[in-house]
């Protein structure tokens, strides 16, 4: 047991970490200009590019490296110790190309793969709807032929990036007389097409990192599709296999046990700190337990991959944890600086870590249920890991437009 | 035995409740927190004129003379409604300790306009530090001229006059009331956790001031305010989480999801039955807590706590878990979950946190061991 | 609001204490000799017939006092001041006879019923099955018509004193054919016929206070039958009903916040002792929300009783919490006391309440599913109180010999 | 990245469990506990025949001389069976605790008959009082002389020597080598919680002993035995909360309630959800134990203290929910689930409470904060 990369592994964390010191330099510290993110992003992503960190376990075929999936990971930890602005093509190549170039035809793959691997186009996941959130295949925006292509009438919801995407991919209801996992067919949209209007949903917490996008008669051609026509379920566990590990941690740099341990140490008690408050220590010891317990797991996770295994399913366990725990620390953290728990800008308490564990409450309540929720999380696990029953389904063999008749 | 509020205060709390689904429904609260006034002056009106802002003031300066179990019921109400207006610094808090005071020329000159509504009161014993309720503030009180700064002060923006608390000779306890317009006070906004209560930031500087109380006799206003106080938020709180459960509970019964009504799954529907078992929970601490105060008993330092507790405990759960069931629609600004979320953060901080409380609890517990042995 | 009695409330109070002075000063102390716990019950429920004391509630007719609800409650609370036999009538009188003379006919009512409550008969209530514990529709003990009468075969799980009980009434499956709610009967048994045999349960924590029986070929007469053939169901609702009210708390003098305090304070920490420790102050805090919060409730309910109303549903939540917590209070009891918390009989450790609260951490977790479980109460809580949808039924409507093709 | 086992050790893992599945079923914990015998002899024969008792003693002294990381596997498969034999005791606690003393002469003596089972080791360092395992004893050491009593000690009836802690000249510490075939030692049986690992009260008059470390060696000594038995007794426990957790997820796949296998109920799927979350967490917090346990890491502290909480709070959770999920079965004498439920409360408290851990456990992060910061 060790915790030390191999001679491969480490040659390649050697050649990395070379080159960012010689390329991210700038990115050392947060950046302080006025320069927009979409600008910065894309010099970046191209550099990238050309120096072969794009696609690093992608097929040598398709522009990529053929490389480890330990490399992957390699590049992310180092590539993560800078302020790099690379969170716009996260969900794009993430999610979306590799969906594009499963099931896309060979000259679709050619227009848009390595353009978006250069990171000249910005790409959105057109999936979620108002009416269909964990049950994602009750979405009801509909594709309807016409012609050699396809009009496209509904709305999407909890689309990130929305805004400044230049395509999507967006899953739609080609057939509602069929149930509803069928009858769903997945297509690249292009987001500056006619019809196509986005507007940003301002979240609890105040920022807007999510949209809202309506879709008037806006046209499709067929070669845009996906997969077959009525595939689009299938088509869309490619994307969110791929989304479960996107959404599993928390951020870099969130809270953690030290943070409230340093919390309690710069608050008074009767007697001391409160860092000498059994009960805090007793709270910080189950902060770590969890929090640490995750990073450890993705260690595990981490050694399968590097010996060429696959994962176990303890990965599953990463975001229902977190999620939690930093709401709970957050209002902990709070109960400890008593009023000036309260505070917020202009006026709030210099205490440390105090601003980021009340940002964590708000937060966490969003990441309890983004990229699956807490129920959907321990389903999976019940289901898929130990095996349980799954739900009794009523809707799962009636027509998608009579499934009114069969709620309960 | 007799454990349940009168008739009559039952009546009182199906007006309130009729009056405030009519007159303040959560789009008032929004309309506060999206907009620059620091509370709904007309709704506030329409309370005066009720005579809720003057329900335990005696009849003598304009008031109804009703007793505390009248507030408790308006407290729970208003808490329910989300109203946004200054009801609870200005009729539970500040009203409620000028009262105590016993100093009756500050309560000729105030009562009267609480009670009819023409000014707004608020108690400032916050500063922004992480000190307890029962800590010696920082606010100096030199002779009749205070010296310092008061934050979060809920309401502080819309009060005619502060009640503080603040460091006397000697380092004695002061309690004193400050007229919010009389020179060396500025005042500006403080933003807080809460978006429709509005708070402020008081700077004094050799303000004048009214002192209501010093030292011992102080400490013990503070004392019994504080306890009175935890008494009714612990019915507001206990009034905004049932409010919470049942708008998670009205969602839940709506929402479908793999074709069924989200509150057929257990998850949700367990989830349910625990916000209504703590919500029970509280509503019998409150209620212990009002008859405690009602009758003065000894019990009041325990039953204050336990209220108090129990109703953070029950807000907080609600509010997180309603955001929860709603799914990503529960986290939009839109949405009214946030108004929970966020009530639930201030009503946990504004008199103390919970750990405080848990203390003090046992506190009483060990107090009263040692009254049974004695 | 007060806590005091009624006028008329206080008037029935005096009374009996001024009766129970007078003859239960035996039961001052608990008993110490040898005398079977049948002997003695028989010989306390005599004096309370007697006296008035039996049926406060039921009507004239039936031997009752024709009396309201707070009296009983008060004879109930005075009565648990002293260390009476008088547990062996609790699931006759509670649930049994009520079903009785609800159900019965005029000459079995009068057979049983006046017998039962001077004491003479002891009963028992058999309906729980190996598989019908929570579905308790789910039973399979077969009563088939023989001649005039019924044949009894199968067997019956949880039932409290069998092995002391010379009546019982049973739930049987008269007809497979029906739906598992249809096609039950419900009867009175004699325990004492050939072809009954009681077995007992020994539990996890050692006791016994459980049994298995089992039918073999035992005969009932038609006259027995309580209800109509195939409305059991409907007929055991009365008895459940009962039940509910009968099992809601924790025992007389079970552990509490002030057990935990003693217990705290009779242990040292390494300054002072383990009451001044904040995390134990929380938990204290913690347990006397939810026990006094439940003792609390219950005033809420006699009041609504005592001023003649329908107590509201808040008595719902009474076993939930306690039993749980009761748990919960039991480790936090051991952690507390270390190494000690490890002993059990001769050796046990003498701190104050740690024996009782390790008792507890073994018998809640019995209470959690005893006369309804955690989940079983939630659901009810969400169904009944809050008017949350009913869990799907794939069972309801199918014949009950056919069930096992439905069970997903 | 190498966080996990070695192939050599997962062939072990294979092996133990084969073995101990067939040999060591829960029927073998059964007849212990309802048994007079201390343990299961023969289950210990053969034990003994596969070399786990000498698995780390040094082949000199006739064992296999493998690493830790092995006896991490075996703890944690023996764990899984609950089989009633003295391996915790003798294995993971007497036969580590004698080898890292550094006592030659006593080491040459006992460790060969402890390789091959031949003796039987225990750790005594209970009092039966509510003391924390880094607590002076009371028992005394006099020169080589034993005063007092130590109880419970776990297989303390079939144990032929125990290491007992003692309070040496001046309350210094000392840690000594006990034969419990000596005179001025007397033991009787002692119940605890867990009724298959048998427990005695060893009584010491003026009884001779081998002194095996005092003072700050003492001190060093049994910080660091608390360390990896902390580890190792999380590999136990780690095993027996998974096999807890798939009792109780075998049993929600067949009962059937209400139509449904009650497995499909979200009530109960969920919980079992949070057993395995459990479970995960503890085997990442275990494994990290047993790396800084091989490589002698100064994360140590910090790992074995989390190793332990993590272990008791995945055990005691599964414990309790496997009853439940069992249903009035899971209550009963006949039902394994009071195998799992009495193991917990055992391994919560059988060297220091998860309260004890925790703290230590904030201790370590502290210094590691102390650490960086120099």
């Amino acid at each position: 047991m060790d915790f030390e990369d191999t001679a491969e592994e480490a040659a390649y964390r050697t050649a990395v970490r070379e080159w960012l010191a010689a390329n991210a330099a700038e990115y050392k510290t947060p950046y302080e200009g006025d320069v927009d993110l979409v600008v910065r992003g894309k010099a970046w992503q191209a550099k990238k590019y050309a120096a072969g960190y794009v696609g690093i376990t992608w097929p040598k075929a398709l522009g990529g490296q053929g490389g480890t999936p330990m490399q992957q990971i390699i590049f992310n930890q180092e590539e993560s110790k800078y302020w790099v602005p690379a969170g716009i093509y996260a969900i794009g190549l993430g999610m979306c190309i590799p969906t594009v170039f499963t099931h896309g035809r060979p000259e679709i793959i050619q227009r848009y793969v390595p353009v978006a691997m250069k990171g000249e186009e910005i790409w959105c996941q057109l999936f979620s709807e108002p009416a269909a959130g964990s049950d994602l295949a009750g979405i009801r925006t509909k594709a309807e032929r016409d012609g050699d292509g396809w009009v496209i009438n509904g709305q999407k919801v909890w689309t990130s990036g929305a805004h400044r995407a230049d395509y999507g991919i967006i899953v739609t209801r080609t057939d509602p007389t069929q149930p509803k996992h069928k009858g769903l067919t997945m297509f690249i949209i292009n987001m500056r097409a006619p019809g196509v209007e986005v507007r940003p949903i301002k979240q609890m917490a105040g920022a807007s990192e999510f949209n809202e996008v309506f879709f008037t008669d806006v046209r499709i051609a067929d070669d845009h599709r996906l997969g077959d026509v009525g595939d689009g379920w299938r088509v869309s566990l490619t994307t969110l296999m791929n989304e479960r590990l996107a959404v599993g941690g928390k951020p870099t740099n969130s809270p953690d046990a030290h943070s409230l341990i340093e919390l309690a140490r710069a608050i008074d008690a009767e007697e001391g700190n409160m860092l000498e408050q059994s009960h805090v220590r007793q709270k910080i010891a189950d902060v770590y337990i969890q929090d640490r317990g995750i990073s450890l797991t993705r260690m595990r996770t981490m050694s399968a991959i590097s010996s060429g295994r696959t994962p176990g399913p303890e990965s599953s366990i990463s975001k229902v944890v977190v999620a939690k725990l930093m709401q709970d620390m957050g209002s902990f953290a709070g109960d400890m600086a008593e009023s000036a728990g309260l505070l917020v800008g202009e006026d709030a308490s210099s205490l440390p870590h105090l601003d980021a564990l009340r940002q964590g409450y708000f937060w966490s309540a969003g990441l309890r249920i983004a990229g699956g929720t807490d129920e959907i999380l321990r389903n999976i696990i019940a289901e898929r890991v130990l095996g349980l029953p799954g739900d009794i389904r009523p809707d799962k063999s009636v027509p998608f437009n009579e499934l009114h008749k069969v709620v309960s | 035995m007799n454990f349940q509020f009168s008739e009559e205060a039952e009546a009182l709390r199906d007006e309130a409740r009729k009056f405030l689904a009519a007159e303040s429904g959560r789009e008032k609260a929004r309309a506060v927190m999206n907009g620059d006034a620091t509370h709904d002056a007309a709704l506030w009106s329409r309370i005066a004129e009720l005579g809720w802002t003057g329900l335990r003031i005696p009849e003598a300066h304009g008031g109804l003379g009703l007793s505390v179990l009248e507030l408790c019921v308006l407290a729970e109400e208003v808490g329910r409604a989300l109203s946004p207006v200054p009801f609870t610094s200005s009729v539970l808090m500040a009203t409620e300790l000028l009262m105590a005071s016993g100093h009756e020329a500050t309560q000729a000159a105030w009562l009267p306009k609480l009670a009819d509504g023409s000014a707004i009161g608020t108690v400032a014993w916050m500063e922004g530090d992480a000190t307890r309720p029962d800590g010696t503030p920082k606010l100096s009180c030199s002779g009749d001229r205070l010296t310092g700064a008061k934050l979060p002060v809920a309401d502080g923006l819309a009060a005619d006059f502060a009640i503080v608390t603040a460091r006397g000779e000697a380092g004695a306890l002061v309690i004193a009331l400050v007229d919010l317009s009389a020179t060396g006070v500025s005042r500006s906004a403080c933003d807080t956790v809460d978006l429709v209560r509005k708070s402020a930031k008081i700077v004094f500087s050799d303000a004048p001031c009214t002192v209501l109380a010093r030292a011992d006799e102080a400490e013990r206003l503070r004392a019994r305010h504080l306890q009175g106080t935890a008494v009714l938020l612990a019915f507001e709180g206990l009034g905004s989480a049932d409010a919470a459960m049942e708008m998670a509970v009205d969602y839940a019964k709506e929402r479908v999801a793999f074709g069924r009504r989200i509150g057929g799954y257990q998850a949700v529907k367990h989830r349910c039955a625990d916000m209504y078992i703590k919500n029970q929970l509280a509503r019998s601490h409150a209620y212990y807590g009002a008859w405690a105060l009602l009758t003065g008993a000894p019990e009041l330092a325990l039953a204050a706590a336990g209220a108090r507790v129990a109703a953070i405990d029950a807000l907080q759960f609600a509010a997180e878990e309603n955001v929860q069931l709603h799914g990503g629609i529960g986290f939009t600004w839109e949405s009214d979950c946030q108004f929970f979320y966020r009530r639930g953060r201030l009503l946990a901080l504004n008199l103390g946190s919970r750990t405080f409380w848990s203390d003090q609890l046992v506190r009483a517990l060990e107090q009263r061991n040692t009254d049974l042995a004695a």
